[in-house]
């Protein structure tokens, strides 16, 4: 029973993490029809913001010497930037293209970005000892919960929430959905559109300096491809959640996270390598059950 | 023969493999230079040119055959089976002689890319069995639980040489249980409760893999609290990954050279000077020493043979038993061109720094059906 | 113009809404319509927005399922059938809004219509072009439907409909944004489409001069339910039809146009 | 309107001539006068042609983003691997294998044949589930099938080798072969796009609801599309397993996923010239930027890129064509026989 | 208010609009009416800053508007009904129209208009929490008028009111145009049907081809048949 427990603690805390990463891409796909697979460059940069840009194998520390709050900020600030600069640069430019070629170029922006990390930092994987008080685990009610796990899941919840309430009743929300619906007429309505939603770059920026911060603790590595996994995970959750509802991303990246874990841990030994082959055959089940996702906010199915 | 000796180096400078083709390239290099110095190589010079296989196989194979094409004595391939095989290829279906810098995958050699076909690194096989004949005659260990990267072959060839030695003196329930992983899982939370919850737990752990996931992995086992011995495999060697586990102690693998001043062989720190005085810096991965041990035993078997025809040099190559190579003493044999027991360095970290503990030369020598993996 | 030659079987005379009843959650788009389409005839369909006229339609063409009450061809009971198969029970509709398959040519929409019914290929063309001579759009065969103009649209799906030979073809307001030329040719074609198809024609239209034009009876739904059934004089003289849908100046629109 | 039954026949396979005769001079001037290095990046874009088109089978006509295609070209390059590899490593190394692969070796013609056409058996059977979804749903499947592709055969150890290469498959794959796989290719692709099943295929693309109002089943036809596209994409994977002649999972994965896609979409999704004008443009493109990144010599002077900027600029490059060209360089177009301007408005046909 | 002045736009080779004079004075009900593919619609989405004209002056208040960004334009009073009611489908009809007061800084006169809109469009009531989307296409053509009207702007300009539209709700939503303008408001609107125009225009123009090829007041074009001709000149080559 404790042993179930304790799997449960790690399920959920994976599935937190996928979670955020879910939210960012839902957030953007929602507002412009792109899967954005910069989104893990986005991670991987914030990682890298931590050290000195050089292609020493052993990195000095640079954002990530700061005091913990100034670090913080520091990586968000970066990845934030780096948001709006992709927004700008590549998909602003695309926005009235179909989702096929926005997600093509994200790959090619992807590719430009993990490129550049290379020619700054070279390939090979680095390391980097921050937060590791955090790593240490929490014992509560005899389960052992690192600290780290604990802050994932706090942070997920807390930013799922806001971004739910902020998308629901600010305007700002309201605007934005507005504009991810027609972003013609929403211009026409008065809805500074270009500004909303580089509002939604902003927070995809958020979310994945937030990732890149808890992934840093978790591993202690620095990798170009760091980001790859997750955002995958995160393009299954969003749309196994119900594209378009963030909550239905959310639930998409716990679903992904607590069946990858509940599968490397109860099944036998031999399958065991098979694990991701289950999770997606898992994917396609959901999908062929439901189509269009967990949740299909109102109007997703197109009326005649 | 007047004309030099050419040889090309088909390896990645771009790309992620770059990083382990780099230094095994320049110690290469520098046997190379000492060769030319002291009038050749059969009174002939060495020549040699390099060309970029950006960590693509399919674009390895078209470097290869380009090379070949323009008339090589020898092609040196990537230091990875997957990613040198093609090359090899290439040059073994020219009947040109080809070694890989420091592949460990005994398919690299007659059975798989073909007859003149070699590698200047032990097979993965002998690093797991090196490292478990170690812990058990040596460190007293007496139980194990191992964690197996999935990502590389390399990884599966390294456990099963290390089940294989350790199996030697023990039953089946001295290793209290296997468990998997990918080298991208951003955490390894749910192993690690399994690893918790055996009883009794184990004496130490083998976990064979590779940077991130590997840095990664150990992070995490040593932040729940498992402070048990580590025993990992030669990837993990050199300080560069240590910064992701402050502190780490009790982290043992078999490796080839200590960088950082306490290799007990003098040879070796002539080396490491030699390198910097051409290089200008330190090396960054003891990896630089299959590079030029390769050059030594292609000289070897080029003054033996007094041939560059690779049959010619090929039977000498299969004839060296023993030789004395800075890496260590090295023997092929007609069926493998693999080393199966050059001795590794063993070592510790300790103090943030991996430390030299001893030479040790691994005793099992594996069997063709545990070269290659067959009913493990 | 042929009719189709699949008539092997003879053809329906009645497409039929029997007491169907469609609610959306809390809304109750319909509400036990009976309506009875005979071959043979234009019956013209009204009511104020909202009041399901689409939604019925959606129901006779399987695009929707009916909460209660079921649909019959003749004798072959459609409720429940995909809307493929529906079509291909020779029920076409067109829409709301045009529709068409704008990466395809005008020829290669009507096309795939025919070869949907279960023509074969030379047959699906030859009916094609058939049909786009017929309806006056032969010029602009070979052109591809995303930049045709508002009323080109319009008529090239109503002829996609047209090229599943169907036993009943639904019109779902096919003169909206068109001017009064092009109502006039509207009317014209429509009016023609019993006899040349032998077909049944169910038309929606809020232009009322077209619906008083080629109706032989107009059905009226008002919320959801059935307020009056008649010809064009009767529903237009009917008190509750105007309250409800018409106006007060009903008669001066039906002049002015 | 009523031209001559020659230029009639001449104008349906216009579209087809006009991608595969510069095709052939190509390759002509590659066998004749080319490079080892040239002519093997002319044999590589061909056999990417192969791959491109037959995602454009699928992708081109249905409009479903396919990502699961590289693993049909996988299955069918390992069962070629299977019927054609190394017979002395073979009974040792691959002991799952039923005896009938384990123990026999087959010819070059019945292994591709018999390959392309377990690609297809698995693309049925994928696409038997798959094609009752559509949109994103069914893109995410197949990226979901590849991922399963991916992780059963990178571990299936004792018939795959599991993620190791596996060596010596026959080399017979040269640029002339390889041209006739690229031409096979187009013509399948381009008889299937005109051909009634194409027809509706495109026509659901364009509006599912209107198809289905128009008797049409986007599951079968799709499903047939789905089929074909594996078939074909299988084939170009048998002709890379018999270019390179080693095979490893990782070939058949994300990359060349990625790759594949974009030379498509970079081409122009929608039209089978922009499938081919895709592989052309960015391979060549990728091949001049490897040779400065390789170094030109300049007289005395070495100019050289510093590596990594090849892929940065090649990325930047894709950015700009899509954002000049949203529909691909191709648009939405083929390369047809220039006719007379018709009456009325309205955009020419494809 | 709003002089247009030789106002030519282009879509690639074809030329939508050539040379057009337009003016609208404060106040006025100004109609434009045309065959299809005259350039009605993209006259006023010229306007309205969606496209970018070619050649040509915009002048709004006295100031130039032309390529002005829509969003600045609604903020200065100027709002656009587009043809195809462009509604949120995935919003609610609540959300629908909040968008368009979002603009607004009198929030409690903003509400009252929300209460007289939803009497005007009682339908709008009944489905207010409900996802626009799903609304019958009358209702949609209601809401994206409400929508608009709740900008509250200064120019009103509508793309085919009637669109879709049940007699008795065109008279309504006549009348509340009829109203607003003897409120104030100035209107341009674009129409298919010639039939209810002159009851509320103080100005037609009847577009052709790209070409104003009449411009009159409602009271002399109501008289004669002008306005016949110059619409019907050549039109329709199915009618020729
Ligand atoms: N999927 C749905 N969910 C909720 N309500 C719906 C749905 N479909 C239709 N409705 C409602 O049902 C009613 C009938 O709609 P329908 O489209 O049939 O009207 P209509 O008679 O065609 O109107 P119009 O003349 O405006 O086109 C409308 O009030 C609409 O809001
Ligand atoms: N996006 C576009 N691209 C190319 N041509 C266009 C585009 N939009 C409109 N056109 C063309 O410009 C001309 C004018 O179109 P516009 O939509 O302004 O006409 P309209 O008067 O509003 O017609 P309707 O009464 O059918 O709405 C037409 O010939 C049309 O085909
Ligand atoms: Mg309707
Ligand atoms: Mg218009």
């Amino acid at each position: 029973m404790r042993n179930f427990l304790q799997v449960m603690v790690d399920a959920i805390a994976l599935g937190s993490l996928l979670a955020l990463v879910a939210l960012a891409i839902g957030l953007v796909f929602g507002v412009m029809r792109l899967i954005n697979f910069a989104q893990g460059d986005y991670i991987t940069i914030g990682a890298y913001a931590l050290v000195v840009p050089a292609a020493s194998l052993t990195p000095t520390l640079l954002i990530g010497a700061l005091p913990i709050p100034l670090m913080v900020a520091g990586v968000l600030l970066v990845v934030v930037m780096l948001a709006l600069a992709t927004e700008r640069v590549a998909f602003r430019p695309l926005r009235d293209s179909d989702p096929a070629t926005l997600l093509i170029s994200s790959f090619a922006v992807s590719y430009f970005l993990q490129h550049m990390i290379m020619l700054v930092h070279t390939g090979r994987p680095k390391s980097i000892g921050i937060g590791q008080a955090l790593t240490t685990p929490i014992e509560v009610l005899g389960l052992r919960v690192p600290g780290i796990q604990v802050v994932t899941m706090g942070v997920t919840a807390v930013l799922l929430i806001a971004l739910v309430l902020f998308l629901k009743r600010t305007p700002m929300g309201i605007q934005m959905r507005a504009a991810a619906e027609n972003f013609q007429m929403a211009r026409l309505l008065g809805v500074p559109a270009n500004r909303v939603i580089a509002m939604a770059f902003v927070i995809s920026g958020l979310l994945g300096g937030t990732v890149s911060l808890l992934l840093i603790v978790q591993t202690g590595t620095l990798d170009i491809r760091m980001g790859l996994m997750p955002v995958i995970f995160a393009f299954f959750a969003t749309v196994i959640g119900g594209m378009g509802s963030l909550v239905g991303a959310a639930l998409g990246g716990f679903l992904v996270g607590v069946s990858s874990v509940l599968l490397q841990s109860y099944l036998p030994e031999g399958l065991r390598p098979f694990r991701d082959a289950f999770v997606f055959g898992l994917v396609i089940v959901i999908l062929l059950v439901r189509p269009k996702g967990l949740i299909v906010i109102g109007a997703a199915r197109e009326r005649v | 023969a007047d004309d030099p000796i050419r040889i090309g180096f088909a390896i990645a400078q771009s790309g992620w493999m770059a990083n382990y083709d780099a230094e095994p390239f320049r110690g290469a290099i520098m046997r190379i230079e000492e060769i030319n110095e002291a009038g050749g190589l059969l009174g002939r010079q060495i020549e040699y040119r390099v060309s970029d296989t950006r960590t693509d196989q399919q674009y390895a194979a078209t470097v290869g055959q380009q090379m070949v094409a323009e008339g090589v004595d020898l092609l040196v391939v990537s230091c990875d089976y997957d990613m040198g095989a093609p090359a090899a290829l290439a040059a073994s279906q020219a009947g040109i002689m080809n070694i890989s810098l420091c592949a460990g995958d005994p398919k690299m050699g007659a059975q798989g890319v073909g007859p003149y076909t070699f590698t200047a690194n032990n097979s993965g096989q002998t690093e797991g069995i090196a490292m478990a004949e170690y812990a058990t005659r040596e460190m007293g260990i007496e139980t194990v639980y191992i964690l197996e990267d999935l990502s590389l072959e390399y990884h599966r060839s390294a456990v099963a040489g290390f089940r294989a030695a350790w199996l030697q003196d023990r039953d089946e329930a001295s290793i209290l249980g296997r468990d998997t992983y990918m080298n991208d899982d951003p955490s390894i939370a749910s192993q690690i409760t399994r690893l918790r919850g055996l009883d009794p737990q184990p004496d130490s752990l083998y976990m064979c893999s590779v940077m991130p996931g590997g840095g990664s992995a150990i992070r995490q086992i040593r932040a729940a609290g498992i402070d048990t011995p580590i025993l990992g495999c030669t990837a993990m060697v050199d300080n560069y990954w240590l910064g992701a586990v402050p502190g780490l102690t009790n982290f043992w693998l078999p490796g080839f050279m200590s960088l950082y001043g306490d290799d007990p062989r003098d040879e070796i720190h002539e080396f490491l000077a030699a390198y910097e005085e051409r290089w200008g810096e330190a090396p960054g991965s003891s990896y630089v020493i299959n590079g030029y041990s390769m050059v030594e035993a292609y000289e070897l078997a080029v003054s033996r043979a007094e041939s560059v025809e690779a049959p010619a040099v090929t039977e000498a190559m299969e004839a060296f038993t023993d030789e004395q190579f800075l890496a260590g003493p090295s023997t092929y044999t007609p069926e493998v061109h693999i080393l199966l027991d050059r001795p590794y360095l063993m070592m510790n970290v300790e103090d943030d720094s991996f430390r030299a503990v001893e030479i040790y030369r691994p005793t099992l020598i594996p069997d063709m059906q545990l070269l290659f993996r067959i009913g493990q | 113009m042929t009719p189709p030659e699949t008539a092997a079987e003879p053809r329906p005379t009645r497409l039929q809404a029997q007491n169907v009843h469609v609610s959306f959650g809390g809304i109750r788009a319909l509400t036990g319509i009976d309506l009875t389409i005979r071959r043979g005839e234009v019956l013209g369909l009204i009511g104020p927005n909202g009041a399901g006229k689409t939604t019925l339609v959606n129901v006779l063409t399987g695009f929707q399922a009916p909460t209660e009450g079921r649909v019959m061809l003749e004798d072959q009971t459609l409720t429940g059938m995909k809307a493929r198969d529906v079509a291909r029970a020779g029920v076409a509709r067109s829409f709301q809004a045009a529709r068409l398959f704008r990466d395809l040519t005008v020829q290669e929409n009507l096309v795939v219509a025919a070869l949907g019914a279960g023509l074969p290929r030379r047959a699906a063309e030859a009916r094609a072009h058939e049909i786009l001579d017929w309806i006056g759009c032969a010029p602009i065969a070979h052109l591809t439907c995303d930049g045709l103009s508002y009323g080109d649209e319009r008529r090239i799906s109503i002829a996609r409909a047209l090229a599943m030979g169907p036993s009943f073809a639904l019109l779902d307001e096919p003169a909206s944004g068109m001017n009064e030329t092009e109502c006039a040719a509207l009317m014209q074609v429509i009016s023609e489409l019993p006899a040349q198809f032998d077909c049944g024609v169910l038309l929606i239209e809020h232009n009322m001069t077209v619906i008083m034009g080629v109706c032989q009876r107009i059905h009226v739904l008002d919320g959801g339910r059935s307020l009056a059934e008649g010809t064009p004089d009767e529903v237009q003289a009917n008190p509750a039809v105007r309250r409800a849908y018409l106006g007060e100046k009903a008669d001066q629109v039906a002049l002015t146009i | 309107m009523h031209a001559g039954k020659g230029i009639a026949i001449l104008e349906r396979v216009w579209p087809v001539l006009v991608l595969v005769v510069p095709l052939m001079a190509v390759v002509v001037l590659a066998d004749l006068y080319g490079s080892v290095m040239f002519q093997r990046t002319v044999t590589d874009a061909l056999i990417k042609i192969v791959l491109v088109v037959g995602l454009y089978i699928f992708i081109g006509n249905s409009g479903i983003v396919s990502f699961g295609h590289i693993g049909f070209a996988g299955i069918a390059a390992y069962f070629a691997t299977w019927m054609t590899c190394c017979a002395m490593m073979k009974p040792i190394t691959m002991t799952g294998l039923p005896d009938f692969l384990r123990l026999e070796t087959y010819s070059l013609w019945s292994t591709a044949l018999v390959s392309v056409a377990i690609a297809g058996v698995a693309a049925l059977v994928i696409g038997l589930v798959l094609m009752r979804l559509s949109g994103l749903a069914a893109s995410i499947s197949t990226l979901a099938a590849l991922f399963i592709f991916h992780a059963v055969y990178a571990n299936w150890d004792s018939v795959t080798m599991g993620r190791a290469s596996i060596v010596g498959v026959p080399t017979y794959v040269t640029v002339w072969v390889a041209l006739g796989g690229a031409v096979l290719a187009i013509a399948v692709a381009w008889l299937y796009q005109i051909s009634s099943y194409g027809l509706a295929t495109r026509a659901a693309r364009d509006d599912e609801v209107a198809a289905q109002a128009s008797g049409i089943s986007l599951y079968w036809n799709r499903l047939i599309a789905f089929v074909l596209s594996g078939m074909v994409v299988g084939l170009g994977g048998v002709l890379m397993v018999h270019f390179q002649g080693t095979i490893s999972v990782n070939a058949f994965y994300l990359n060349l996923t990625f790759i594949t896609l974009a030379m498509l979409v970079v081409g122009g999704m929608r039209s089978l010239a922009g499938a081919v004008v895709g592989v052309v443009v960015l391979t060549s493109v990728a091949d001049v930027f490897r040779r400065l990144e390789a170094g030109v010599d300049l007289g005395a002077m070495r100019l050289s890129t510093p590596v990594g900027t090849q892929e940065m600029f090649l990325a930047a490059l894709m950015l700009l064509i899509l954002v000049f060209r949203k529909d691909g360089l191709m648009g939405r177009r083929e390369l047809r026989l220039p006719r007379f301007p018709g009456t009325g408005q309205g955009r020419e046909a494809p | 208010m709003l002089d247009i002045s030789e106002l030519t736009v282009r879509y690639g080779k074809l030329t939508a609009l050539d040379q057009v004079d337009i003016r609208v004075a404060g106040g006025e009900a100004v109609f434009v009416v045309g065959p299809n593919g005259a350039g009605k619609s993209t006259l006023l989405k010229t306007i309205s800053g969606l496209l970018r004209p070619a050649s040509g002056g915009i002048g709004f208040e006295g100031s130039d508007i032309a390529g002005v960004a829509p969003e600045k334009l609604c903020q200065r009073g100027l709002a656009l009904v587009p043809e195809g009611r462009h509604i949120f489908r995935t919003l609610t009809v609540e959300e629908n129209l909040l968008v368009g007061m979002m603009i607004r800084r009198d929030k409690a006169a903003a509400k009252q208009d929300l209460e007289r809109i939803l009497q005007t469009f009682p339908i709008l009531r009944d489905r207010f929490r409900g996802v626009a989307g799903n609304l019958s296409g009358g209702e949609q053509q209601q809401l994206a008028i409400a929508r608009a009207l709740l900008q509250r702007p200064r120019l009103l300009m509508i793309d085919e009111p009637s669109l879709g539209l049940a007699p008795l709700v065109i008279d309504q939503v006549y009348a509340s145009l009829k109203d607003l303008n003897a409120a104030g408001l100035t209107l341009l609107v674009v129409e298919q049907s010639t039939a209810r125009v002159l009851d509320l225009a103080t100005r037609v123009y009847v577009l052709r081809s790209g070409k104003v090829v009449l411009s009159d007041s409602a009271e002399a074009l109501a008289t004669g048949n002008a306005m016949e001709e110059a619409y019907f000149g050549y039109a329709g080559r199915e009618s020729a």
